[in-house]
């Protein structure tokens, strides 16, 4: 019973940083219809920057590792505004297959590019919170899956009442409705769909600064994530946001107990009979009720 | 039907030049090109003609690749039997990731294709016994027998390549032609007005897609026996999955010639990229991403476009633009 | 209009191959002989999760290089310099015969060190052979060890397998000596092919140990979390691990295990333990940890020649850090093939492969891989190699086993 | 009174709280031009979808030519003979104009010459006989929607439903339109018509269908619909408040 409910909370943990990642990628996809491959590069910069943030200090204290959340996800956000701008603006009006290749260039293009820049060394500055758990009784918590998983939750909160509350929410969901008609009643799509890029990416910002902790960083870092990422947006049905979260959620809880009590080498494979099945059975996605995006 | 002669010229020029050339790295580049312009025609075949993006051909090309070669090294099976088990076998997969996954819209097929690559890789991992796992199966020479598919020459592998090129040139030709073909390029305008049309998606999805799994499996199982190793990691990887899909993208998937010249393409950055930067860790790979979305940001039509484009404000001499028609 | 830049460059470097070759080849063959340097060359992944252990194999072969010409080249052809050529074999085997054909086809190559990781090394052999170039390699996989790869193959490391036994024989000694007492182990391993053929060595010795095994899994390379295998072997009720390695997986096993709060003992193998990133990411933390390395820079056969200290101490000065083990293997390599010329007064691949096949050496920089008789079987292996066993202190990875390699006492963490 | 080419009974959609058809009766004879109007949002596309199969409804029945449509597809119904034009045209772009005619006739099995033979003769009737080789990107768009008149044409259909075929045409297009379904109709094809021009309806229709929130509010001869109370109320009512879009 202890170890069921260890691989359960492993999940859930392993799950926050899949649900960050899947979080940006379904947003980007359910306003923009537009899947973006290079997400895990941006992860990975997400990384980097925070790696880069590190060595002007590390606070004392457990948690003093983690001012550089914010740092990098300002920094992310830039970067993902000029991604906007630069290209995504432009390539909107190139239809499907041009965008999923454009990203595509870009994932390959950036892995190099931070070789280029930053090694092929593996990074990961010593920390008190690689390693560090809380107990309670045999269950043990790891602080830094612990804490991805806590934001993960506060920004699925945070984006539903965005979505939900907001001009910017109410704006994006009607262009996720329908770009035409949101333009005619006075909608800037351009504005939405740079405001949402900013904050996708800013999402890969955080999850890799709340990774960085205890995962060393690397060029092709990205990859390994973001391939969660894609099967927890898929199985919580494309653009369903908040459904993502739980997608990733699930996943981690999935790869936590086949890996537990079966073999971990099987979890992609048990994971993807878990896609197969939802595709034929609820072709929505699991947590999509009814025919709506966002 | 103009464009597919003039490009099976072409193929047929490029084979008569392999023999002036003895150089065996430009032989290996050639015949490296050649497979990766089949697999990116047969995957245009799908993909380019119906507009749904498979981003998981690679379990196309490992699926076969490692039933021939398991069959015969284990089973002592004739390779060219077991290369057509092996191609019926990436025919049955095809039918079977196709049904479950076709009847949905272009990006629920793009990221379940994917998925289904990294599961591929995962299982030849798991079941280590049968596919010898990450160590790969080394393909000993013997001796040179056409019936096992072992030439002891590059050019041979080049030529019996160029070949396979021209016929699944004509196979996309001719389908493009075809009552299938037709209903295809009516999916890709619009799945509502296919079906307004009475036409069945699903079954023609599925249909093509397995056309285009036996296509790529074909060119897949001469392929291993020039690489003369299987590479897990590569035939089911990402990486060449992605790559496939790259080729008729670069080149323009509206063409018959967009494949051919985006995996020539493609393949010359790879190669000038690796021999140029390869002693600097990660130029090779930033200059061949890069170029992608320089392409891509430039005329996301491909390349093809781009040459008539360029053929055009040049003041084009009227055969090329007869060409242009054709290929539209 | 990009693909016309770059086939004019491309074809300028061609013509620019082409022509040299027909210069040295057909019109001034006398004159060259004592001036033309002879091409070695390393050939490994520069891209990719493995483009580290690519990148110390180029370093210390260019240190090596550098020593040779520092000493005046190759004597035995009138001082002919070494001339290193670096090439990038990708992460693919595809790749890897591509940029192999490349770099043999286009130029004269004495012969090659790397390839690195073992499928890579796989599938060039085919390459190798037709251009009857040898290469010398620090993969580990079981399954190159074979008279199948013609003698062209040369393993100047231990295997895998060879590297997961010195673990479990460590642990048998340590359970001799009464330090542990040790009856369950549990096995993971990285499904790659150093991964394997390391699980088969560890297995088979602690089996016949007496030692059972509770567990034993393999995980994928690109695991991104390690709790569920700990989980796993908090249930198998081991009390000892031998996890089997690469860098980031070595990390999140670690991490996991320290979050669970686990006390079992760990016995690692392989880069995840013995390269600089676990140490650079534990700092302090890492002290006490134990792995398998194929070479450690202060084997005591290293520490006792001076010539040696010297090599060790200025890669540290240059590179920044210790001499991790493929750089290492790397820098004998090199000057194995040094002295295979120096043997034959030949820079001719072929003659290379035979000398490298009879050599028997004791002496000089080849010396640096191992103590005693440095030597290839007719299986390509290097017979007399160990694998150690290092124990991190003091921020660096310090042999402490086998005893005739080591050089500092185990420290008991408290 | 024959037995009706299609008939609606009861059928009601809901999007989640938007009602969308309310308990929808409608029953059309198997040879008549009907005319289908309505202010927007009044469920019209929403019938349509349901009649196509896009849609299933919650509840009620459709029956066409005697049979019952529930689980039919959209393809199957095409074939069946219940086939639609699109508001927007909705061209092949890979394909010249013929050959995207021709594939309603292949559809139904015929051979490829037969089918271009068949494709050219609908074509020449529509005025499109110049246009036949040409490619739908290079074709304004009056033309593109006659080519995909022509394309469900093919498809020797009993029930044609053009949403807004008419929109959009030139005088002379639409002449030729109005000929041709007066001559398809004598010959026995059933087509609703669903269209904001009054006149084209008018001129048209023998019977005309008034839908207004959801379900049918008037349903008889022209002449007589027009002056229904209910009828102008809704259009007058609406015109102020349905057109801010």
């Amino acid at each position: 019973m202890t170890i069921l409910l260890q691989a359960v909370i492993n999940g859930l943990l392993i799950g926050g940083v899949y649900a960050l990642a899947a979080m940006g990628v379904s947003l980007m996809f359910g306003i923009m219809k537009l899947i973006n491959f290079a997400h895990g590069e941006f992860i990975m910069l997400g990384m980097y920057i925070a790696v880069v943030f590190t060595g002007v200090g590390i606070p004392a204290g457990l948690l003093g590792i983690y001012w550089v959340v914010i740092p990098t996800m300002v920094v992310t956000a830039g970067v993902g505004a000029l991604f906007y701008v630069a290209l995504l603006d432009r390539a909107a009006r190139f239809g499907e297959s041009p965008q999923i290749l454009l990203t595509i260039g870009l994932s390959i293009g950036g892995i190099g590019l931070a070789q280029v820049v930053a090694g092929s060394d593996f990074k990961l500055p010593p920390n008190p919170v690689n390693g560090a758990s809380l107990a309670l009784g045999d269950i043990t918590f790891q602080v830094g899956p612990g804490i991805a998983f806590l934001l993960a939750v506060a920004m699925a909160i945070w984006m539903a009442w965005m979505l939900k509350r907001t001009r910017f929410g109410k704006n994006a969901r009607a262009v996720a409705e329908s770009r035409e008609t949101a333009e005619m009643l006075g909608v800037n799509a351009h504005h939405v769909f740079l405001v949402t890029t900013t904050i996708s990416i800013a999402l890969a910002g955080l999850a890799g600064a709340l990774v960085i902790p205890y995962h060393y960083t690397y060029p092709s870092v990205g990859e390994d994530f973001v391939v969660m990422a894609f099967l927890a947006v898929v199985i919580a049905g494309l653009g369903n946001v908040l459904g993502s979260v739980l997608g990733g959620l699930l996943l981690g809880c999935i790869q936590s107990l086949t890996a537990t009590y079966f073999d971990i080498d099987l979890s992609t494979a048990a994971i993807y009979v878990l896609f197969l099945a939802v595709l034929l059975l609820r072709p929505e996605g699991l947590f999509t009720a009814a025919r709506r995006t966002v | 039907m103009r464009s597919c002669a003039a490009i099976c010229a072409m193929l047929a020029v490029v084979a008569a030049a392999s023999f002036l050339i003895q150089d065996s790295y430009i032989l290996g580049v050639m015949t490296v090109t050649t497979f990766l312009a089949i697999w990116g025609q047969s995957w245009n075949l799908l993909s380019g003609l119906s507009g749904n993006v498979s981003l998981g051909h690679s379990v196309f090309i490992a699926m076969p690749a490692y039933v021939t070669v398991v069959l015969f090294q284990t089973w002592h099976v004739p390779v060219l039997a077991g290369a057509l088990l092996g191609i019926a076998a990436a025919v049955a997969l095809a039918a079977f990731i196709g049904a479950a996954t076709l009847r949905l819209s272009g990006p629920y097929f793009a990221l379940a294709t994917l998925s289904a690559s990294a599961v591929m890789l995962s299982l030849i991992l798991h079941f280590s016994d049968i596919t010898g796992g990450p160590n790969g199966i080394p393909i000993a020479f013997t001796e040179a027998d056409w019936t096992n598919l072992e030439f002891d020459h590059t050019r041979s592998y080049l030529l019996v390549g160029l070949g396979l090129l021209c016929v699944v040139t004509i196979f996309v030709a001719g389908f493009r032609r075809s009552r299938l073909g037709f209903y295809v390029a009516v999916i890709k305008s619009s799945e509502a007005v296919a079906r307004a049309a009475g036409i069945r998606i699903a079954l023609v999805k599925v249909v093509i897609y397995c056309m285009s799994a036996a296509l790529t499996a074909a060119g897949a199982v001469v392929y291993v026996f020039y690489l003369r190793f299987l590479d897990p990691g590569f035939l089911a990887g990402l990486t060449l999955s992605v790559e496939i899909a790259l080729f008729a993208v670069v080149g323009g998937t509206g063409f018959l010639a967009g494949p051919i010249l985006g995996a020539a393409f493609y393949e010359l950055i790879d190669v000038v990229a690796n021999a140029r930067f390869g002693d600097v860790g990660g130029w090779d790979v930033m200059v061949l991403g890069f170029s992608v979305v320089v392409i891509v940001m430039t005329e996301p039509r491909g390349l093809c476009e781009l040459a008539l484009r360029l053929v055009r404000a040049g003041g084009a001499p009227a055969r090329m633009r007869s060409v242009q028609r054709e290929a539209k | 209009m990009t693909g016309s830049i770059v086939g004019s460059r491309l074809s300028r470097r061609r013509f620019g191959m082409l022509s040299g070759v027909a210069l040295s080849s057909g019109l001034l063959p006398a004159r060259l002989s004592a001036q033309e340097p002879i091409n070695l060359a390393v050939i490994g992944p520069m891209n990719g999760s493995n483009a580290v252990g690519g990148e110390m194999v180029v370093r210390a072969s260019k240190l090596a290089v550098e020593d040779v010409n520092a000493a005046g080249g190759i004597h035995a052809l009138n001082g002919a310099k070494l001339n290193l050529i670096i090439a990038d074999s990708t992460d693919n085997a595809q790749g890897a015969i591509t940029t192999t054909e490349r770099v043999l086809s286009q130029q004269k190559i004495a012969g090659v060190f790397g390839l690195v990781i073992s499928p890579l090394t796989a599938a060039a052999i085919p390459a190798l052979i037709k251009h009857r170039v040898s290469v010398i390699t620090a993969s580990t996989a079981d399954s190159l060890v074979t008279p199948a790869n013609g003698g062209y193959l040369f393993m100047i490391g231990p295997t895998g397998s060879a590297l997961g036994r010195v673990a479990v024989d460590f642990v048998r000694a340590s359970n001799t000596a009464k330090t542990t007492n040790v009856t369950k182990a549990a096995i993971l391993y990285i499904n790659n092919a150093y991964g394997q053929s390391a699980q088969k060595g560890v297995e088979k010795l602690v089996r016949e140990s007496g030692i059972d095994v509770v567990l034993n899994s393999a995980y994928p390379e690109n695991m991104t979390d390690a709790s569920p295998l700990v989980t796993k072997v908090a249930r198998s009720g081991a009390d000892v691990l031998f996890p089997l390695s690469d860098v980031t997986d070595a990390g999140l096993i670690l991490t996991a295990l320290h979050s669970a709060r686990s006390k079992v003992l760990v016995f690692g193998a392989g880069s995840g333990f013995t390269w600089p990133p676990i140490g650079q990411s534990l700092g302090e933390k890492v002290n006490g940890l134990f792995g398998a390395a194929a070479w450690n820079w202060d084997m005591k056969n290293v520490v006792s020649d001076p010539k040696l200290v010297n090599v060790t101490t200025r890669y540290e000065k240059v590179y920044g850090g210790y001499m991790p083990e493929q750089a290492g293997e790397a820098y004998g390599a090199m000057w194995m093939f040094a002295l295979a010329m120096e043997k034959t007064a030949s820079a001719d691949s072929e003659k290379l492969r035979d000398a490298l096949a009879t050599m028997k050496v004791t002496s000089g920089y080849p010396t640096i891989i191992q103590p005693g008789l440095v030597e290839f079987g007719a299986n390509g292996a290097n017979p007399n190699v160990k694998a150690v066993m290092i124990q991190w202190q003091g921020g660096k990875p310090r042999t402490v086993f086998p005893p005739e390699l080591a050089t500092h006492q185990i420290l008991t963490p408290h | 009174m024959p037995e009706p080419l299609l008939a609606l009974r009861g059928v009601c959609k809901s999007f989640g709280a938007v009602r969308s058809l309310v308990d929808v009766d409608l029953v059309i004879a198997p040879s008549s031009v009907v005319g289908l109007i309505g202010p927007n949002g009044a469920g019209k596309s929403t019938l349509i979808n349901i009649l196509t199969g896009v849609y299933q409804p919650d509840s009620g029945s459709v029956i066409f030519g005697g049979k019952d449509l529930v689980g039919v597809s959209t393809a199957q119904r095409a074939r069946l003979g219940l086939v639609r034009t699109f508001q927007r045209p909705s061209p092949i772009v890979d394909l010249s104009a013929i050959e995207g005619v021709m594939v309603g006739g292949l559809v139904r099995g015929l051979s490829r010459t037969d089918a271009r033979a068949e494709a050219q003769a609908h074509l020449a009737r529509l005025g499109l006989r110049a246009e036949a080789e040409r490619s739908p990107r290079t074709l304004p768009t009056g033309r593109l929607k006659l080519l995909d008149f022509a394309r469900v044409l093919m498809l020797r259909p009993k029930l044609v439903l053009l949403d807004e075929l008419m929109s959009g045409l030139s005088g002379g297009e639409l002449e030729i339109v109005l000929d041709t379904i007066d001559a398809l109709a004598a010959e026995g094809i059933v087509f609703l018509v669903v269209e904001h021009l009054m006149e084209v309806i008018q001129r048209l229709s023998r019977s005309l269908v008034v839908m207004d929130a959801g379900s049918v509010i008037a349903h008889g001869p022209p002449e007589q619909v027009v002056r229904d109370r209910r009828v102008v109320e809704a259009y007058l009512g609406s015109d102020a408040l349905a057109t801010p879009c």
